[in-house]
């Protein structure tokens, strides 16, 4: 048994095992660079954008539940629209925040749409969007690059201005960035899901009949979680064009709307973490795995089968049942 | 003349062939508990689904507070103080049982847009839910999956959903289908304090006829999605066209 | 003129490639409820059946084409029936999930197998050669793969109007209770129906080979095209697929010739377009 | 708390395990390293899987055949191999990793031009040189080095030039061919080829028409519709840039769609890679193209006839089974120019490697290969010809030959923008 306090029920307890555990694991993040090299800031980027992309996807699906197969397509937005005002003027800021919304313009307008439909429908539908988004980024060649995509996106300042700019131009202070627009949203997100909003997130999954029957326009409910969806699906996709300094047509296609949908159900869809741990431990299986095969295609399978054979909750919650196996007594304090 | 609270006027829903409310006018009064009762397809449950927005008629008008609310979807139409509950059990199964209560509290005060406030901060949402925990008698059970309940608990709960809203007229689609007598009495009590304490108008759709006549204030008998009789107990009792087509055979 | 019309001719035989792997997702779908990712892998490897019986050990077509329905039958049925077969009453994004985990396996396991080089065998000799159609050669094979096509249709639909079986699986389709009730060893017939489909993939795939090269990765390619179909022709109708088909390959061919900056965000535009209109599908009843 | 700092201690222990280089150097060679380390990457899954495989095999027989000649200045030399899968994304991650993490002192490969385009500007950064062997975008060379200046980007291939002037310069002379059309690649390298060979053509043979083009994308299965929409214009003779199995399966389709009885001649760009030829060795014993067939590739292992060739050739079937793709060697070249340059700076340092590269003019098997300082391209010859089979060897080979001047099909600078649009 641990030292802690004593349980009790109140819940402001200022220090709990959650707490100190996001806290050791923020403190770990921030001093990665001091431990870590270059690839490791680079993978640890690549996994916060995962994050993001996949803690949307799951406001729509875990809470809302809306399975989208199209959210590649707002990454893509995300991305194209970044790099195209970073090619405009150099101001990383402009750029990550101006194709955040332009994502989320195009998800509130393709929203109206699809959300008319849930279940299988709904999937179809965000899945034929989606392929629309990456029919357009091949085709049109003089906005998008066609094929060969958007090239030489510079790695811009962080500028705010008459106030203060920073060169981003090392990986370790693109990091920090990165991190620090991943903790803020991920604690918007947080404080999103158990809110007013998100327990009517939750209600809309669970009945959405008894939910209008409560008075809620569950439509326009579903726009707002497919718009927020789609406004994370842009940021992550928005933090892609200056850490590549490429962005080509494959970020629209359905097998990245995918990405977002395996870590999710890797870490499982109840928990809040969930997407977080599961974009993680995506990356590194894949990362560790196509070290040592050219095959890592078949071990991705077997681990996605093996998942949703036997461990249909995820990670997280495989863990959390441990834990309070492991502590009982502590828990419905 | 009378103002009714809720006001129907020639409607009529069809299904391919078959008219499933074949013409309908009614009107019912501020504070009545009324039933509907009728065979199997006599239309019931599709009356309520047209009264409640779940439905389009065909032909017809529906007025509430002498506002014609035809086309007002549902949600529209709890807005304006309409609830109902479902024949098949409508509850949400994977959410606590006080945040089933919770749902219907934050709506009626407009509070689902809040995407940054605290759950635990919404005080008065969270004691509209809480006095009804204890009302429906689930306090106990207040922080369970909702669908983890038994039978007759989440029958209840979703009573308590459904009058969550504080609605003026509230309609039950066989509130009592399956429960024990103990739970019944919660049910049937629950309606009688809210209908004299906070004059909520209760129309229930019922097949035991016990609930019925004990309860009810006013009977609409329903056949082939028409009105046979409509009247009180006493009137419906004495009623020779409903004792030869229904009451006869059941009672 | 003659070029329109011609055009259109190449697009029905396009059409009916499409047909033969649409057709056994749509009934997957129609009586299982799963819309399975991985029919386009089950196509795949199809073919690359019929390309070892046939192109690499010589056999004969047709033997060789009922070895890769069988081959493939039996992949399909351990699909079924050690995997999906447990899944039936969850989410069905999980569904679609382990699914899309046999795309994975399958894609490496064929390379595993035959190496990432891409595979044709030769045309059987006796479908080579072409013929005058509107004063253009039309390929002898091509013409067989629309008699085969509309032959498949024909048979299908008389399975599944005309026969004991077809009841059956018809009555599963629409109330599994009911049949469950009444006798029918449902899961038996998903068993059957997914093994059909598989089959149908495999068809597919096996009269394709031919003229289409068999890699790694055509299952993902072929895919997302034949779930475009079943949503135009309706999920789960078979005679909407064959529509659908038909739609979708008959304008490709004339979206080459005519218009093509637009052909690829046609097809989808048009299953957008029908999802919000008829989601149920052009040809539901 | 144990139990959350244990949770703490083993993050932080997976981030060291995956992310921390392992042990100390122990100074072997005359470089001061323990290996020298070669980083290569190709599409190794999908459809276009062969190219990367035979990427790897050229890679692993140079570094085989270095090691066992005693390396590099007596270092031993260590590849690893990665699937760019034809992403950009996938391939610029994998470039990081083999560099950051891995420690590749030079890296070789990549198939995607789009790959090579986003790869590109990531170099200065990561600094250490690259030697690409298959992508062919004239824009890496011409824009990234000549024009940007980025000097760590080195391309030993002949770039997308072969598939359009080449054509041009050898067609002019056919002057019965006089209407052209093209069944493209709908991306870069299609648009490229297809406008270099007809603003070429177009300067000698004023008489020329172009009378159709379809442009098929990345995964066709079915071009019956690109080729009876072009052949609906009655041409002479087809330019068609698909390639891979793409290119098989459109050679299959077209020959029963019976194009080679109404044309004169098919161009097929990249047709001399050994997997096509070996998926259309049936096709050409049978002649069934007619002898209308005429192809061309980054390297033909039928050419040159020189002694080097020849035994690179008969060493590459001996250890794989296989005959060399252009791509093998391309790049068992590219790792044997990284060997003569590291020996010539006598440092791992890239600005020195790439400055070894100055002037330098190296026999590969391929032949002669000169370095070009204001793009880093390696110039060296290519020729093209017909597809036809020779019993020396099981799949067909270009017959026929025909070799122009390196100084006329090739790019020179200062270079002018080329169109890549349709």
């Amino acid at each position: 048994m641990g030292e802690g306090p004593v349980a009790s029920g109140s819940r402001r307890r200022i220090v709990t095992p959650g707490r100190s555990a996001i806290g050791g694991l923020v403190l770990a993040l921030v001093l990665l660079p001091l431990v870590g090299g270059q690839y490791a800031q680079y993978v640890a980027i690549q996994v916060l954008i995962l994050s993001l992309f996949a803690l949307g996807f799951n406001i729509l699906f875990g809470y809302t539940g809306l399975l989208s197969f199209g959210q590649a397509g707002f990454y893509a937005v995300g991305a194209y629209g970044c790099a195209k005002l970073l090619l405009l003027t150099p101001s990383l800021l402009f750029g990550v925040v101006g194709g955040t919304l332009l994502a989320g313009a195009a998800a509130l307008v393709l929203g109206v749409l699809c959300i008319r439909h849930t279940r299988i429908y709904f999937s179809m539908l965000t899945l034929a969007f989606g392929m629309m988004i990456f029919s357009m980024a091949l085709k049109w060649r003089d906005f998008t690059g066609g094929d060969d995509g958007l090239v030489g996106i510079p790695r811009a300042p962080l500028e705010i201005p008459g106030l203060v700019s920073i060169s981003m131009a090392s990986m370790g202070r693109y990091y920090y960035f990165v991190l620090a627009v991943s903790l803020v949203a991920i604690a918007i997100a947080y404080r999103l899901v158990h809110s007013p909003l998100g327990l009517t997130f939750q209600g809309i999954r669970d009945s959405e009949g008894r939910m209008a029957f409560t008075g809620v326009s569950v439509r326009t409910y579903r726009l707002i979680a497919f718009v927020i969806a789609g406004l994370y699906a842009g940021l992550a996709g928005a933090l892609l064009p200056a850490l590549e300094n490429t962005v080509t047509p494959p970020v629209a296609h359905w097998t990245t709307s995918a990405d977002p949908v395996l870590a999710t159900l890797l870490g499982g869809i109840q928990a809040f973490a969930g997407p977080i741990v599961g974009a993680f431990l995506f990356f590194m299986i894949k990362d560790i795995i196509v070290r040592f095969t050219e095959y890592w295609l078949i071990w991705l399978g077997i681990i996605v089968v093996v998942l949703v054979m036997g461990f249909r909750g995820g990670v997280v919650s495989l863990a959390t049942a441990r834990w309070r196996a492991l502590r009982p007594g502590r828990e419905g304090a | 003349m009378t103002e009714y609270l809720l006001e129907t006027k020639g409607l009529r829903k069809t299904f391919g062939r078959l008219a499933a409310v074949a013409g309908v006018s009614l009107g019912i009064s501020e504070g009545t508990l009324a039933a509907i009762i009728g065979p199997n397809g006599a239309g019931k449950t599709t009356l309520i689904n047209l009264l409640t927005g779940l439905l389009t008629p065909d032909t017809g008008t529906v007025r509430f507070k002498g506002e014609d609310i035809t086309r007002v979807p549902s949600h529209g139409r709890v807005r304006r103080g309409l609830s109902r509950s479902f024949q098949i059990m409508n509850i949400f199964p994977n959410l606590a049982v006080r945040q089933n209560l919770l749902l219907p509290a934050l709506s009626r005060r407009g509070r689902n847009l809040h995407a940054v406030a605290r759950l635990e901060d919404e005080t008065g949402a969270n004691a509209d839910a809480e006095e009804l925990l204890r009302e429906i008698g689930l306090w106990d059970h207040r922080d369970a999956r909702a669908g983890a309940l038994s039978h007759g608990d989440q029958r209840l709960l979703e009573l308590g959903i459904a009058v969550g809203t504080r609605p003026e007229l509230c309609f039950l689609d066989e509130p009592c289908a399956g429960m024990n007598p103990i739970e019944r009495q919660t049910v049937l009590g629950l309606m009688r304090k809210l209908s004299s304490q906070r004059r909520t108008t209760f129309v229930i759709v019922e097949h035991d006829m016990d609930v019925v006549f004990s309860l009810a204030e006013r009977i609409v008998v329903m056949n082939h999605g028409e009105v046979l009789a409509d009247g009180t107990p006493a009137e419906i009792r004495e009623n020779r066209v409903v004792r030869e087509t229904y009451l006869g055979a059941e009672v | 003129m003659e070029t329109l019309a011609f055009q259109g001719v190449v697009g029905l035989s396009m059409a009916m490639y499409l047909w033969l792997i649409s057709a056994g997702l749509t009934i997957i779908f129609g009586v299982l409820g799963v819309i399975n990712f991985a029919h386009g892998s089950l196509f795949m490897l199809g073919a690359y059946l019929a390309f070892t019986f046939y192109g690499l050990l010589g056999w004969n077509f047709w033997l060789a084409i009922l070895l890769s329905l069988a081959g493939t039958a039996v992949v399909g049925w351990a699909m079924e029936r050690f995997f999906l077969r447990y899944l039936y009453g969850v989410d069905e994004a999980y569904q679609l999930l382990l699914t899309f985990g046999f795309i994975l396996i399958l894609d490496d396991a064929v390379k595993m197998i035959w190496g990432g080089v891409f595979r044709i065998p030769d045309i059987p000799a006796f479908l080579e050669g072409h013929w005058s159609v509107f004063g253009r050669p039309f390929p002898v094979y091509n013409a067989f793969i629309i008699a085969a096509g509309i032959v498949v249709g024909i048979v299908l639909w008389l399975g599944f109007e005309r026969t004991w079986w077809g009841r059956t699986v018809r009555a599963t389709a629409s109330d599994r209770e009911m049949a469950n009730a009444i006798g029918v060893n449902v899961p038996r017939v998903f068993s059957g129906v997914f093994m059909l489909g598989a089959m149908l993939a495999a068809l597919g795939g096996a009269l394709g080979t031919p003229v289409r090269v068999v890699s790694p990765g055509l299952g993902a390619a072929m895919i997302i095209q034949a779930f475009v179909i079943t949503v135009i022709g309706g999920l789960g109708n078979l005679k909407g697929a064959f529509v659908g088909s038909l739609i979708v390959g008959v304008l490709s061919a004339y979206g080459t010739l005519l218009f093509p900056v637009f052909e690829l965000a046609l097809i989808y535009l048009i299953m957008a377009v029908v999802l919000l209109v008829r989601p149920q599908g052009l040809f539901a009843r | 708390m144990k139990r959350c700092a244990s949770v703490v201690g083993v993050f932080l222990l997976v981030v060291f395990v995956a992310f921390v280089a392992p042990g100390p150097a122990l100074a072997a060679c005359q470089l001061g390293v323990p290996v020298v380390k070669v980083g290569a990457q190709g599409a190794a899954s999908g459809a276009h899987a062969d190219y990367g495989r035979q990427i790897n095999m050229g890679a692993s027989m140079a570094v085989e055949e270095i090691n066992a000649k005693g390396g590099i200045l007596g270092c031993k030399v260590e590849l690893k191999f990665m699937d760019e899968e034809l992403k950009p994304a996938t391939a610029v991650k994998n470039t990081r990793y083999l560099v950051t993490e891995w420690g590749a002192h030079y890296l070789v490969g990549v198939d995607s031009s789009g790959s090579s385009m986003a790869i590109g500007p990531v170099l200065p950064e990561l600094k250490r040189p690259y030697f690409f062997t298959h992508a062919a975008t004239h824009r890496l060379t011409e824009e990234l080095v000549a024009e940007k200046g980025i000097k760590e980007i080195v391309r030993v291939s002949v770039p997308v030039y072969q598939d359009g002037i080449l054509a041009a310069l050898i067609f002019k002379d056919m002057p019965d061919i006089k209407r052209w059309a093209n069944i493209g690649a709908d991306y870069e390298y299609g648009y490229t080829s297809w406008n270099l060979f007809k603003e070429t053509l177009k300067k000698y043979r004023p008489d020329v028409e172009f009378v159709a083009a379809a442009w098929a994308p990345f995964h066709t299965l079915d071009f019956s519709a690109h080729i009876s929409a072009v052949m609906a214009a009655k041409p002479d003779a087809i330019f068609s840039t698909p390639w891979a199995g793409e290119a098989v399966m459109l050679l299959r389709q077209a020959q029963i769609q019976g194009v080679f009885d109404q044309i004169k001649l098919w161009w097929q760009a990249m047709g001399g890679s050994v997997d096509v030829l070996e998926g259309i060795a049936p096709a050409v014993i049978g002649d069934k193209f007619k002898g209308k067939l005429w192809a061309t590739a980054r390297y033909i292992h039928n050419w040159p006839d020189s002694a080097e060739n020849k035994a690179f050739v008969e060493r590459f079937q001996k250890r794989w089974s296989r005959l060399p793709n252009y791509s093998a060697e391309t790049t068992y070249s590219a790792v044997m120019i990284g060997k003569a340059a590291i020996e010539k700076a006598k440092s791992l340092d890239s600005a020195k490697i790439v400055d070894a590269l100055k002037g330098m003019q190296i026999n590969t098997p391929a032949g002669l290969r000169v370095f070009r300082a204001e793009d880093h391209q390696f110039v060296y010859n290519v020729p093209a010809g017909r597809v036809v089979m020779d019993p020396k060897y099981p799949i067909p080979v270009l017959g026929e030959l025909r070799v122009m001047p390196v100084k006329d099909y090739y790019r020179w600078p200062p270079f002018t923008p080329v169109a890549a649009t349709k």
